[in-house]
């Protein structure tokens, strides 16, 4: 039953106590995101030190278990990562929603990637797509520095 | 027609949904269509299609004689005084548009004020926004109650000598509060301020009199209606139609152009440039005749029903918090899960082939005013059922399961 | 598929008109559809329907793709960079008035001017005459040669430095007239001029390359291009959507709403307001199918021997004056009979099947140039053949005979 | 046959040869008429003497064939009428267009109602009907001195 895949035991634990739900002190990067169809919303703080490695993340937000979950795993993943890092992560989670049937990447360990699976459920829901996604996206925007609010919508 | 039988004559319920039958409990979003509209468009396409009123050929004839009858039987389903006064647009959305754009061009000046509800769809505040920017006008918002109503007073309190156009929701689509319009006509009208009925909700489920309500512009979707997309109505009392600027230029809405000057059709050509949405107008026709078949006695009696039904099931659900609970009430029903957001609700439930609508439903002033970024909306039709609620009911159960919730 | 047996896609054809078989000489007017596209809104409406976008449950995510299938498609057949610069309309006037409006708003001022041609139909007149009486510019027309041709000089020649922009048709609806539009946007370029193109009659029957046209915007009906009433495209470069106003407000096109300020969505939401044509969008993708199918340079190749056939006939025909004789040419003959008016010609020949168009074909300026307060038009389709071109022949003849004409 | 009705010789005469098409000197009451869908256009001029008899009536425009004979035959038939008796006729000529099956006037002698009963076959072609009504409707609206523009699309 794809359902029992969509809400793991995992999802429904991050979903319900999102971890780094709070806003980081002395953020040097941030961005938002934003579904204006269902109204879901996030904004990630990023802490970079010297050396580019992320010294802490954190985010604020309301949405879906899905939302929630997804932006959880991906601040508890990437704490500690250097920058360059990060950015292989995010693209190796974006492809695997999107279309790949695995993680490829070798930052993480293999039961940090089985955590990250438990997303991949969303690929039989294209609609909740964008719930796993957008804190994700966010991410990057964040990293970019670019103002532009992300929107899942296209 | 009984409208018990009504289910059988939609084909979308021969369907089935993740191999289970629909539950199809979002109507306030879009309703499904009879088998009469279907064929008739089908019909239309394959025997007698033609362009209306610009050709003098045979198809051309007939089908502008088929477009005209719709107006009519609209006229008359709505008891309007003239035939004229129904104007075709491409939905309710274009219908509040067509308004704000003209009477705002013609009588809106900076520091005007347009009273709004809190429960307006963006569709009634967005086109009156627009006119804020371009003309420095003011919106104000008559506030809900603690039960989500909108009450007279609520409205009265937000009046000024600066309001000139009061717009309001016939029925909410969110909270299912239906609105006292023909007290607030008569508030307005004694102030002498138009009023504008969004009768989105209203138009596929309430009694339709114009001159009992006594409402200058009521803006109506034909897809809400039973009847396809791409057709909406907005009903004026002929003085606003005469005295208005057109809206959209072009092929038909003339009457006589130079390189000069330009003048414009009599109604109901005026408001109605380019080529109409001929089919979908034509095929409307059968949407009335559906309704009137039924009858909106016996409409608003089961859409009742089924909404205290509901309401009795879903109330006695402890996990379930029920948005609003208003004096006069349609069928609709918005509702948070503690614990469950809205899209997992949905999600959950349209595995079971139960289709309903979570978000914001177009109000986010509403849903700011709740402090709810988000809710669970069902919504009835002529098609539903108690035993779709019982349905729904088993699902939410369901849900309530996944999420580990009593 | 054979271009010459298309009329059988065609259901309308199995239908009599006054007893006699359906010669359909009125394509400029509306296309008929296909039986592809027909059966698409009926299986849509009877196994798939649900508004888009809105919901998350299986009909709306299924009918969301759909929509946005077209859009992909449509896309594709023009060769617009973006899926995006593809906005749906309810038809070209729609589309046009979206331009004029939020084009005007933002980038017209007193005194500017906009260049039109004689040759424009009244939608891609009126919208602009709209701007002329709220903003006070004017309106320039570039002028017709004897052959009732626009040149790419006479464009030229009413270009000044107040030209804000230029709005041409593709293929005049009256003398079928091509423009040399890529041509025209290079000159208006070459002055940072954008160009609009009417495109209603180009877009059936001329081949759609949006890189090699390099226009600004273009307008289409869906209606004339065997697809759904109440449906049509506005193709714009993306530019020209990012920095545009949105033209209608209302539910799909926000981001945030709140009492104070409204922000909106990206593309293509902020330029669909409000439930959309969803049936008729979702079955225009047939359209584009079926032409995709018969290939347009088929199509091209089709209509220019019938159009070849039919001047040489009518042509040899001694009471005929065929309007206009321009270089490049469509599937259009306007004329006239000395001594029978073409209302008179439409009624003897609808009497034989024979479906024409007369009047001014609301190109009331062409027609006060040329002095001609109507005329009689024939225009093809891919359904058309030779024979029915031999029926018209034989039915003008009857209308000759009637009026006591050699 | 329908057609042979409709263009009877007496309409084709009327059409070809339009009676009255000029402007009457010292006209005291006129009217335009407009068909905006198919451009027909016609303006009546009367002279009404003292005694509000019709002393001439002329009419301006072009139409087809059956528009160009009603307004001839029209404006035959109402010379030298009176006022009264012109609104009679005019309003029996669009009861017998619109429903009846005859004119009931007892105005016009029996060949007068012959020749305006040729005008009956358009109730067979009812797009044509307006171009057989417009002079009358513009008729009237002079002998109202009604500034409006007769427009037959309504
Ligand atoms: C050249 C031209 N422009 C514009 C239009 C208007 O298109 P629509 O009526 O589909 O909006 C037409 C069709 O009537 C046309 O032929
Ligand atoms: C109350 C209300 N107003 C306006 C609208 C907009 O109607 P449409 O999308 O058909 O233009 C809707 C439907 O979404 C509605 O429920």
């Amino acid at each position: 039953m794809n359902l029992k895949e969509l809400y793991q035991e995992i999802i429904l634990d991050h979903g319900k106590n999102p971890r780094n739900l709070r806003k980081t002190d002395n953020f040097n990067k941030d961005a938002k995101g934003y579904n204006p169809l269902c109204g879901d919303k996030v904004h990630v703080y990023l802490k970079l030190n010297e050396n580019k490695k992320v010294e802490d993340i954190s985010f604020e937000g309301s949405g879906c278990a899905i939302s929630m979950a997804s932006a959880s795993i991906m601040t508890d993943l990437v704490r500690g990562k250097e920058e360059i890092e990060v950015k292989e992560i995010v693209s190796d989670f974006l492809d695997m929603i999107k279309e790949k049937n695995e993680l490829s990447n070798k930052i993480l360990k293999d039961d940090e990637k089985t955590k990250l699976m438990c997303l991949s459920g969303v690929k039989k829901y294209p609609m909740r797509v964008k719930c796993a996604t957008l804190s994700w996206h966010t991410l990057t925007s964040a990293l970019e520095n670019s103002q532009i609010t992300i929107n899942t919508e296209n | 027609m009984n409208v018990s039988d009504t289910k059988k004559e939609f084909p979308i319920f021969d369907n089935k949904v993740h191999n289970n039958d629909l539950i199809y409990l979002d109507s306030a979003n879009s309703s499904q269509k009879p088998r009469v509209v279907i064929d008739r468009i089908y019909d239309f396409y394959t025997k007698e299609f033609s362009n209306v009123g610009r050709s003098v050929h045979y198809l051309a004839i007939a089908a502008t004689n088929l477009y005209e009858n719709t107006r009519v039987s609209v006229q008359k389903y709505i008891n309007a005084l003239d035939k004229n006064e129904i104007v075709f647009t491409k939905g309710a959305t274009e219908a509040i548009n067509l308004v704000a754009n003209t009477f705002g061009q013609k009588y809106l000046e900076e520091g005007d004020e347009v009273l709004l509800t809190e429960l307006e769809h963006h569709s009634n505040y967005v086109p009156w926004h627009f006119l804020r920017k371009s003309k420095n006008i003011k919106i104000e918002f008559a506030e809900i109650n603690n039960d989500g109503d909108i009450t007279l007073d609520s409205i009265e309190k937000k009046i000024t000598n600066k309001t000139k156009i009061i717009c309001v929701t016939h029925l909410s689509n969110v909270t299912g509060a239906i609105l006292p319009i023909k007290d607030i006509a008569k508030l307005a009208h004694s102030k002498g301020i138009p009023i504008l009925i969004d009768g989105c909700q209203g138009a596929p489920h309430l009694k339709l009199d114009m001159q009992d309500l006594d409402c200058d512009f009521y803006a109506i979707s034909g897809h809400k209606m039973y009847g396809p997309t791409g057709i909406g109505i907005l009903y004026a009392k002929k003085k606003w139609l005469d005295e208005l600027p057109p809206y959209q230029g072009g092929g038909g809405m003339i009457k006589e152009v130079n390189k000069n000057v330009i003048s414009y059709g009599d109604l109901p050509n005026k408001y109605e440039a380019g080529t109409m949405a001929t089919a979908q107008v034509i095929a409307f026709n059968e949407s009335i005749k559906f309704l009137e078949k039924i009858g909106i006695d016996n409409i608003e009696k089961h859409e009742k029903e089924l909404l205290n039904y509901a309401t009795e099931i879903l109330g006695n659900n402890n996990s379930i918090n029920i948005v609003g609970n208003p004096k006069n009430k349609g069928g609709v029903i918005s509702f948070t899960i503690e614990g469950v957001h809205p899209h997992d609700i949905a999600t959950i439930l349209d595995e079971d082939g139960v289709a309903i609508r979570a978000g914001h439903h177009c109000c986010q002033i509403l849903h700011q005013k709740l402090g709810l970024p988000a809710t669970a909306r069902v919504s009835f039709g002529v098609y539903n059922t108690k035993e779709d609620i019982d349905q729904l009911d088993k699902s939410i159960e369901k849900c309530k399961n996944i999420f580990n919730l009593k």
